[in-house]
């Protein structure tokens, strides 16, 4: 009993100290200031974006894309780690979970940014046309939001009893809420079996949900005729590049929280081992679409092609474009295939390097093939050549990813981030050398 | 007027003298021919027959061969690799004056020896759109700046020279068809089976040339290099009635078919001249000009044989034609 | 070598034909025989003297036979005796040429007329043909000038009197072409005047790779001059940087980067083999000592 | 241009439409002072006209009296908007061997449309496919494709093919998504990235939404343009409708334009009217982007043996120049 | 000493195996060499009259030696791809099937490349290939993919037979003396020692991890022959992982009917036990809905754009050849997927069944992919030649095709005569882990 009580002590929520509140501060200050930003651009238009004709989807859908791509991370880790019984999971799950959680709700959010009429969101359902990518999207993130939001809570629920249990005396408001959300558990048989099975359910559900979710996200692209977009490759090379985001800002927020709560007895170097295996398999295997992508073209050097990819590798993108490929895929896959470089912190740097290198991929999937159309760009100000977000953009950018980041610190502040039931479980399992059945 | 004009047609022997005159490589080359000729040396035979009347009144059918001789026995093989120098080959294809007469087809057979089905220059009936009107397209190969064929060959045995021309060396030719499948103007043909003019030794083999042909090999256009050496159009051009097929040299500017000496760019500018399937990025060698005011109906094409008819039942044109009873 | 070779060729090929080739019985008097003579003037003032000797079926006119192999004599017809210029003989087109040098000396007539002839003596079976043209000498001056920094092309064409004074010649086309390698191309037609004509070089005219281009003046085909060819050469054309594409894809030789890929995967491949094969070595030198230490023990 | 080739101008779809839209209209004398009314609303207001009622006298009115009469007879919803004029198939033929980027086609176009901002909907492009062939002006409008990209990816049918071929914007129902403009290969697609600046001219705005009134807004595409939603050149079916042609066409000096009736097989240019099938055949019209499959409705005849040197062009070529403002029109 | 008991109880358990011919077995050699025979009739017509004797023509010039190869060729490197990741791994289950896996990869990587070898037009200067070799062409880096790919399934497969020849060399008194004295040249020496295992395990290490990569730049490699053309429906940035997944789909499926007709032929059923088949049928489902989803991609992307040449294409595979289409993409994905989604139906036979859809689907799958493209190029094929037009195999063709086949199991069944089918050295070394950690027993 006694060992439980320490872990229930370890993985309770805690208080944030100073620099969690300070952090939260600066979170809500930018998302504030997002916000007026964006009140200001609903009543002037998107003119306060840099956004013209040409380049007519800046950083935000850069942005919405990120989003979703990372939101994939649920699908990956909870889904097929789950199903494949692999037992490093555990401490991890939780966390891929939040953050799946957390970017799904802001792509959601961040695609109305994106609409010139948000008042007119409604149209979306009066008038909607199967037939439009945008509707396949309008369903399947909403559906997608659904599901994470239920893998994030059917396991909670022996938690929120535990955590009932542990607040009663101390925070009985807190106590009560726990309650209420922990849906009278018990931990009866007959309660673990229907857990059980709706969480086995959910796992499978999530994986289709989640590669559909990435493959219209793909589509929106590749069902045009750009140069660019205009790849079959598309939806695999959405699906592999989301579980790079994911993996990525799985590591990096893992850190953060092991840091922050201290949790460096449950979430080991091993994990950190593990995970970083995990990330340069993903990376290992969108650096071959990658090569994909970019060789073929290359090398077939249809007219339009050509023109574009110089501009990925040596006109205005290059930098960015290297930047993304070496930084983002090709040094992390060095580092991480040493031991040494799968240790939490350098794994931290890796981890930021490829959440940072993934968003700027975004960039590049959107605006140079829209700054390529078909017919040359001509009669328009010299500035609509270019693309470079306004102050706008920026602010509200950051207050997107600000936002997200308050999702997951809010719910790293209200939920036990590492299953304490399940822990418990396992600990009783070592000891008693049983095999843990799922 | 002391000089005595013979009867045939001066307009005729006009028009004759002075192509001759506007030629300045020929005349060489044309010296060079009766100088073979007298000493007699140099003298192969081939299949084909030339009818003369000798002085003593006798028609007798020669050997093409025993009495013409073309100097590209003494083109090396590094040299057909190379090109002729300083040169840079085109063709533009008047698609308005273009009836289907197919004399360019027969031209080029003739030349390379070719079967009756096997088509270096082809000519297609083309319709861009429902609307869009059908035109005949005499298709030889394009001899692409950029050439997909020579780019995935294996071995080399195609190759880009620096004249622009795009030649196949048979010699080396694995036979493999990676550059037909990689052509997208599929004008690429295979020697499928053997045949007895495979066997024909008597002319020394010539990527230039392309004959004798051999078997399991890769062939097509090949802008007839042998009689640019002579400073003469390819047969194509010199066999087309019409006067579609313009050749030249894209360095010197000048293109002709023949009858006409033009400016290249000129001709492309005001004739509004373009490429087929320029966005593939192939950079074809080969420009269209387009088949605006035509000379003849697209019907007069079909007034070909019935098989070579049949070939463009497919395109929707011919289907609406019969319909109207116009075939 | 060759030259044997090709020799040894031709002897059998002879034998060859002599047995394929077979003569046919025509009726010649279904042929009208035409044959006709021409000669051009060159720009190095050489004359060319051509005879043009051909049957042609009367009924079908498509159906032309050349006369091949015919001895055709070529004469300057003076008032009392003809000079005989030359003999050539007719080709597969029927075609007879001669190149008459320009050191030449020609007799001319009182009016400065040339009198040429060209003779088929006739055999049993064909009759004997003679053409004649008369045709006046012209000298053609191509001058080419930059005046005032405008490219000019300048003409003069004049015949000689028997006193060697120049008479310009008139109203006689002249055609100014730019030299080409199939064919040469007009940039200028005219009817001149008083001998003398000039005008603008066009712009946008492409040379060789050094921007030289061949300008030729010529009159064709004129009933009291021939034919007449002048040429000049000068670098008005445009400087083109003629330059070929190394390294590509196509090209003979590949990009470096794709060399560098090969190499790097194979000499990692290969490597890794020698090092796995070098490995078996070493478990069988192991087993070898096992296997005598065994031997030794027993 | 020439006083004569106005009737014909106006009235080129009158053999056409004589069945249907006179019916519809309910006689030619009405269209004539629709037309005429149209005519006269955009240049002034407030100044005295003369008309001719339907009983033959003529009368003297202000203008915007009239616009109340046009408005009380509202012939629009004698077709349904969204499905087209019946039995019609509009297509357009541009000639490139006649322009010579003179530009009147899009002044003309801005004017009409109200076009404010950076982007005019109709473009004149200088075009050269590669180093060696000619360079040419191309004028661009939306191609009113037969399988347009921009329909299909619309996720609110604020864009709609109509069976008379035009592909049209409801800017009351468009979300702003710009996943059309995306999907256009054409570039043809605005969008009205702020409340569009009509400036002072209070009389523009108020004609402007009177016309609107007066119309569908469907019809009058961008008819005002709303802030946050796409645009596009609409081959102007208010004209249409009134027997007239686009106004780039009627604006064009040299008669670049050419638009009618696929069905009728005709167009015209304003001065020549000539078989659509045959004026393709002969002058070997092809369309954009063939190889995409988009099927436009708006065919160009290859710049051959042009009427004026491209060079002439040249002058007019600005990098760019911003659509007028409303106040300078 | 226990082990040296153990190997030779193990090599007296499989020597029937090596050393008995049955009857059925003769006649069904004897069928083999049959077929293989009237191959070789049907190479030398080839030969003699050249490939007019195909269906091949101009339009469509690659038939199915090509579609041969490409299935072949992918089955092998399906092989090592696979056998690599059971090595790296340790995968559990890996001793009942890694042989089969290794076997079937060097045959078909031995078999394939013959039929690039029927398809090219002059055999006789196949040496100019490294005559004149340009190393832009992917051919070239097919060549070189294959040729370092088989030496290195060569080496790594004779790295895990070493052990066993071992075994068979200590234990095989009475066998034949050339038997006897294969094995001793074959197990070079190798008595077991620590440091000699020691030394192998870490070779077949870092063999079997090159033998996934190489697998993988072999697989692009052989798609780009296809996607780095201008044709319509190969010109694609996706075919590289398609052909990665297709192969392996072929690959699993091939060892699931491998593992069946062994199983039920030599009564193995101890070693390949119904755990393998249900492992198996996992993968297969898991590989059936990921290449579901690739087939899917490719195809609904051109759909969807409709541009025209995409269109022609799509119109050639939905009219002539609507039922192969079917076949390939739907029935040979969906009736393995159903077969294998539900618990209930995954018998030993019902995955097997699904392994014979999925090979059949994928093979019409890769002709789908070849073929049509072909008959449908950028230029309209107008010729009034009907076999220019369509392709058809020709009987010769067929021949040779099946004469790859009865090669593949010919070679199989010899090898099997040669070295045990289940790795004996793989159950030593299981049961030598058991010993160490029981625990981990019950799992597997």
């Amino acid at each position: 009993m006694k060992a439980s009580d320490t872990l229930i002590n370890d993985l309770a929520p805690q208080k944030f100290g100073r620099k969690g509140v300070i952090w939260t501060t600066a979170l809500i200050i930018i998302s504030i200031a997002g916000i007026i930003a964006y009140i200001d651009q609903v009543i002037k238009g998107q003119v306060v974006t840099n956004m013209n004709d040409y380049a007519l989807w800046g950083i935000y859908i850069s942005n919405f894309v990120f989003f979703v791509a990372t939101s994939f991370v649920g699908a990956v880790t909870v889904a097929v780690l789950r199903l494949t019984d692999n037992a490093w999971r555990t401490p991890i799950v939780r966390i891929a979970e939040i953050i799946s959680v957390a970017c799904i709700i802001m792509a959601g959010l961040t695609i109305m940014i994106d609409m010139g009429r948000p008042d007119r969101l409604m149209n979306l359902f009066i008038h909607g046309r199967m037939q439009s990518p945008i509707i396949w999207d309008v369903i399947i993130i909403p559906t997608y939001i659904v599901i994470c939001l239920l893998l994030l809570y059917f396991p909670l629920l022996p938690d929120l009893a535990i955590l009932k249990k542990h607040f009663s005396q101390t925070h009985p408001k807190l106590s009560k809420w726990y309650g209420k959300f922990s849906l009278n558990w018990t931990g009866s048989d007959k309660q673990k079996k229907i857990q059980l099975k709706s969480i086995h359910i959910i796992a499978i559900l999530i994986i289709p949900a989640g590669f559909i979710l990435q493959t219209v996200d793909a589509w929106l692209f590749s069902t045009l005729f750009r140069v660019g977009w205009d790849s079959t490759n598309m939806g695999a090379y959405f699906i592999s590049g989301a579980s790079v985001a994911g993996v990525g800002a799985l590591v990096t927020v893992v850190y953060v929280i092991r840091k922050a709560n201290k949790l460096e007895n449950y979430i080991t170097e091993y994990h950190f081992d593990k995970l970083g295996k995990f990330l340069v398999l993903t990376c290992l295997i969108y650096l071959y679409f990658n090569i994909n992508e970019y060789v073929i073209p290359e090398f077939t050097s249809k007219k339009e092609e050509v023109t574009h990819l110089n501009h990925l590798y040596s006109g205005q993108y290059a930098p960015l474009f290297w930047f993304v490929i070496i930084g983002g895929l090709v040094i992390p896959i060095i580092v991480l295939l040493f031991k040494k470089g799968r240790k939490p912190l350098p794994m931290f740097y890796i981890g930021l390097l490829v959440v940072v290198g993934s968003w700027w991929k975004r960039f590049l999937i959107v605006t140079p093939t829209l700054l390529q159309p078909f017919l040359p760009i001509q009669g328009v100000p010299e500035s609509w050549h270019h693309y470079f977000p306004s102050i706008h953009e920026w602010v509200i950018t950051f207050a997107t990813l600000a936002m997200a980041l308050l999702i997951i610190t809010f719910l790293v502040r209200y939920l036990p981030i590492i299953p304490i039931q399940r822990t418990a479980d396992e600990q009783e399992a070592t000891k008693t050398n049983k095999p843990l059945s799922s | 007027m002391a000089n005595k004009k013979t009867e045939n047609g001066s307009e005729n022997r006009r028009n004759f003298l002075r192509l001759g005159l506007m030629s300045s490589v020929s005349a060489v080359a044309g010296a060079s021919l009766i100088s073979n000729l007298a000493t007699g040396e140099e003298k192969k035979a081939s299949g084909e027959k030339v009818r003369v009347l000798t002085p003593d009144g006798k028609m007798v059918e020669v050997d093409a061969e025993s009495i013409n001789n073309y100097p590209e026995a003494v083109i090396t093989p590094e040299e057909s690799r190379k090109g002729i120098p300083d040169k840079k080959f085109v063709m533009v294809i008047d698609l308005s004056k273009c009836k289907n007469a197919r004399k360019c087809v027969e031209g080029c057979q003739k030349a390379h020896k070719l079967d009756d089905h096997q088509e270096f220059m082809k000519v297609q009936l083309m319709q861009n759109n429902e609307e869009g009107s059908p035109y005949w397209l005499p298709k030889p190969c394009f001899h692409c700046d950029e050439p997909p064929c020579v780019t995935v060959c294996p071995t080399g045995a195609t190759f880009k020279r620096d004249d622009g021309i795009v030649l196949i060396d048979n010699e080396r030719c694995i036979g493999c068809k990676f550059c037909i499948t990689s052509c997208p103007y599929s004008a690429r043909t295979f020697n499928w089976g053997h045949k007895e003019k495979f066997d024909d030794k008597s002319q020394p083999y010539s990527p230039e040339t392309q004959v004798p042909a051999a078997e399991g090999t890769v062939m097509k256009c090949d802008f007839c290099p042998d009689m640019l050496r002579q400073g003469k159009l390819p047969y194509c051009a010199s066999s087309c009635p019409m006067g579609v097929i313009y050749f030249g040299d894209k360095n010197e500017d000048i293109v002709t078919n023949g009858t006409e000496t033009v400016s290249f760019s000129q001709l492309i500018k005001d004739r509004g001249g373009y490429r087929h399937l320029e966005h593939l990025g192939t950079k074809p060698n080969v420009y269209y000009l387009p088949a605006v005011n035509r000379q003849f109906p697209v019907e007069r094409g079909f007034d070909v044989d019935e098989e070579i008819l049949d070939r463009y039942k497919d395109v929707p044109i011919v289907k609406e034609f019969k319909e109207q009873g116009k075939l | 070598m060759r030259t044997k070779i090709y020799t040894l060729i031709f002897v059998a090929l002879a034998f060859l034909i002599n047995t394929k080739s077979f003569a046919q019985e025509v009726n010649l008097k279904n042929y009208r025989v035409r044959f006709g003579l021409s000669t051009t003037k060159q720009a190095d003032n050489s004359r060319k003297l051509e005879v043009s000797y051909i049957a042609s079926n009367k009924k079908d006119r498509k159906d032309r036979v050349p006369i091949y192999g015919a001895d055709i004599n070529f004469y300057n017809v003076t008032e009392d005796k003809d000079i005989l210029l030359g003999t050539a003989k007719t080709d597969k087109e029927g075609t007879a040429q001669l190149i008459v040098p320009a050191k030449q000396a020609y007799t001319a007539n009182a009016e400065g007329y040339i009198n040429l002839k060209a003779v088929f003596d006739g055999t049993d079976a064909l009759d004997s043909e003679e053409d004649e043209l008369a045709i006046k000498d012209v000298f053609l001056e191509l001058n080419l000038k930059e005046i005032d920094s405008v490219k000019t092309v300048i003409l003069n064409a004049y015949t000689l009197d028997s006193l060697q004074t120049k008479i310009p010649i008139d109203e006689t086309e002249i055609v100014f072409s730019i030299g080409g390698m199939i064919s040469n191309m007009p940039i200028k037609r005219e009817f001149v005047s008083d001998g003398a004509f000039k005008f603008e070089f066009p712009e946008h005219i492409s040379g060789d790779k050094n921007g030289n281009v061949d300008v030729f003046a010529s009159i064709i085909d004129n009933d009291n001059y021939g034919n007449v060819i002048q040429k000049k050469n000068i670098d008005w054309g445009i400087n083109k940087q003629i330059t070929h594409e190394t390294n590509k894809l196509w090209s003979e030789a590949a990009p470096i980067w794709m060399y560098v890929v090969l190499s790097i995967l194979l000499i990692g491949v290969w490597a890794n083999y020698a090092y796995s094969i070098k490995n078996l070595f070493d478990i069988k030198k192991e087993g070898k000592e096992l296997e005598l230490k065994s031997q030794n023990e027993n | 241009m020439e006083n004569n080739s106005t009737n014909n101008r106006r009235y080129f779809l009158d053999n056409g439409l004589k069945l249907g839209l006179a019916a519809i209209i309910g006689g030619i004398g009405f269209s004539k002072l629709a037309s005429k009314l149209y005519g006269k609303s955009e240049t002034n207001s407030g100044e005295k006209m003369e008309l001719m009622t339907t009983d033959g006298t003529i009368v003297e009115v202000d203008a915007s009296e009239v616009v109340e009469v046009a408005h009380s007879q509202d012939h629009e919803t004698k077709y349904n908007l969204r499905e087209g004029m019946p039995n019609r198939k509009f297509v357009m033929v541009i000639d490139l061997a006649k322009c010579k980027n003179a530009l009147k086609c899009q002044s003309a176009c801005n004017k009409h449309h109200y076009i404010t901002g950076e982007h005019a909907w109709l473009k004149v492009y200088k075009m050269q496919e590669e180093e060696d062939t000619a360079p040419y002006w191309m004028p661009t409008t939306c191609m009113h494709c037969d399988h347009p990209a921009c329909v299909t990816v619309c996720p609110v049918d604020a864009t709609f093919k109509r069976r008379d071929g035009l592909v049209l914007i409801d800017n009351d129902r468009c979300i702003g998504c710009r996943f059309c403009m995306a999907a256009c290969p054409y570039s043809t697609r605005v969008f009205n990235w702020s409340e569009p600046d009509y400036g002072e001219a209070s009389e523009v705005v108020l004609n402007m939404n009177m016309a609107h009134e007066e119309h569908n807004s469907i019809e009058f595409a961008g008819m005002p343009s709303k802030i946050g939603t796409v645009d596009k050149c609409d081959f102007c079916p208010h004209a249409i409708k009134e027997d007239k042609l686009p106004h780039c066409v009627t604006a064009c000096p040299n008669g670049v334009f050419y638009f009618g009736d696929k069905y009728e097989d005709t167009v015209t240019n304003g001065d020549e009217t000539l078989r659509l099938s045959k004026l393709l055949k002969e002058k070997s019209g092809y369309r954009l982007m063939e190889g995409l499959g988009t099927k436009p409705s708006v065919y160009y005849l290859p710049p051959v043996n042009r009427l004026v040197d491209f060079k002439e062009g040249l002058s007019e070529y600005r990098n760019y120049n911003s659509v007028e403002k409303i106040d300078d029109l | 000493m226990d082990v040296i008991k153990r190997k030779k109880e193990l090599v007296q358990e499989f020597s029937p195996m090596l050393e008995k011919s049955t009857k059925t077995s003769k006649v069904w050699i004897a069928f083999l060499v049959g077929v293989i025979l009237v191959g070789l009739v049907a190479f030398v017509i080839q030969v003699v009259k050249g490939h007019i004797v195909t269906g091949m023509r101009d339009n469509v010039v690659w038939g199915i030696y090509i579609i041969n190869f490409i299935f072949f060729v992918c089955l092998s490197y399906s092989g090592a791809f696979i056998s690599g990741i059971l090595h790296f791994f340790k995968t559990p289950w890996k001793n009942s099937v890694s042989r089969i896996v290794e076997i079937i990869t060097v045959l078909s990587l031995i078999i394939g490349p013959i039929f690039i070898l029927l398809c090219i037009g002059r055999l006789d200067r196949l040496y100019y290939l490294f005559l004149y070799p340009r190393i832009q062409s992917p051919i070239t880096w097919d060549i070189i993919a294959i040729m370092t790919d088989l030496l290195g399934c060569f080496i790594y497969l004779y790295l895990t037979f070493i052990p066993d020849f071992a075994m068979l060399r200590d234990n095989s008194e009475n066998a034949p003396k050339w038997r006897q004295k294969l094995y001793k040249t074959l197990a070079i020496k190798y008595y077991d020692t620590p440091t000699q295992r020691e030394t192998l395990h870490k070779i077949t290490r870092t063999m079997s991890v090159m033998v996934i990569a190489l697998a993988i730049v072999a697989y692009s490699v052989l798609a780009w022959i296809f996607s780095l053309t201008l044709q319509p429906g190969w010109n694609s940035s996706i075919f590289a992982p398609y052909f990665i997944i297709a192969g392996l789909y072929s690959g699993v499926s091939v060892i699931i009917i491998a593992m069946y007709l062994i199983r039920k032929f030599y009564h193995l059923d101890h070693y390949i036990r119904k755990v393998h088949f249900m492992g198996a049928g996992v993968i297969l489902l898991i590989i059936s809905l990921l290449f579901g989803y690739f087939t899917f991609s490719e195809y609904f992307s051109r759909w969807f754009s409709h541009k025209i040449e995409d269109v022609k294409l799509l119109d050639t595979l939905f009219n002539r050849y609507f039922w192969n289409f079917i076949f390939a993409n739907y029935i040979g994905v969906l009736v393995p997927v159903v077969i294998l989604f539900f618990k209930k139906f995954r018998t030993i036979k019902s995955v097997t069944f699904a392994a014979v859809i999925a090979i059949l689907g994928l093979y019409m799958n890769r002709y789908l992919i070849v073929v049509p493209t072909l008959e449908s190029p950028y230029m309209p094929i107008q010729d009034t030649r009907p076999e220019y037009i369509q392709y058809t195999a020709t009987w010769i063709e067929w021949a040779l095709s099946f004469a790859g086949i009865a090669a593949f199991i010919l070679f199989f069944i010899l090898i099997m005569k040669l070295v045990p089918i289940i790795p004996m050295s793989g159950i030593i070394d299981h049961e030598r882990e058991q010993k160490r950690k029981p625990h981990l027993s019950n799992n597997h």
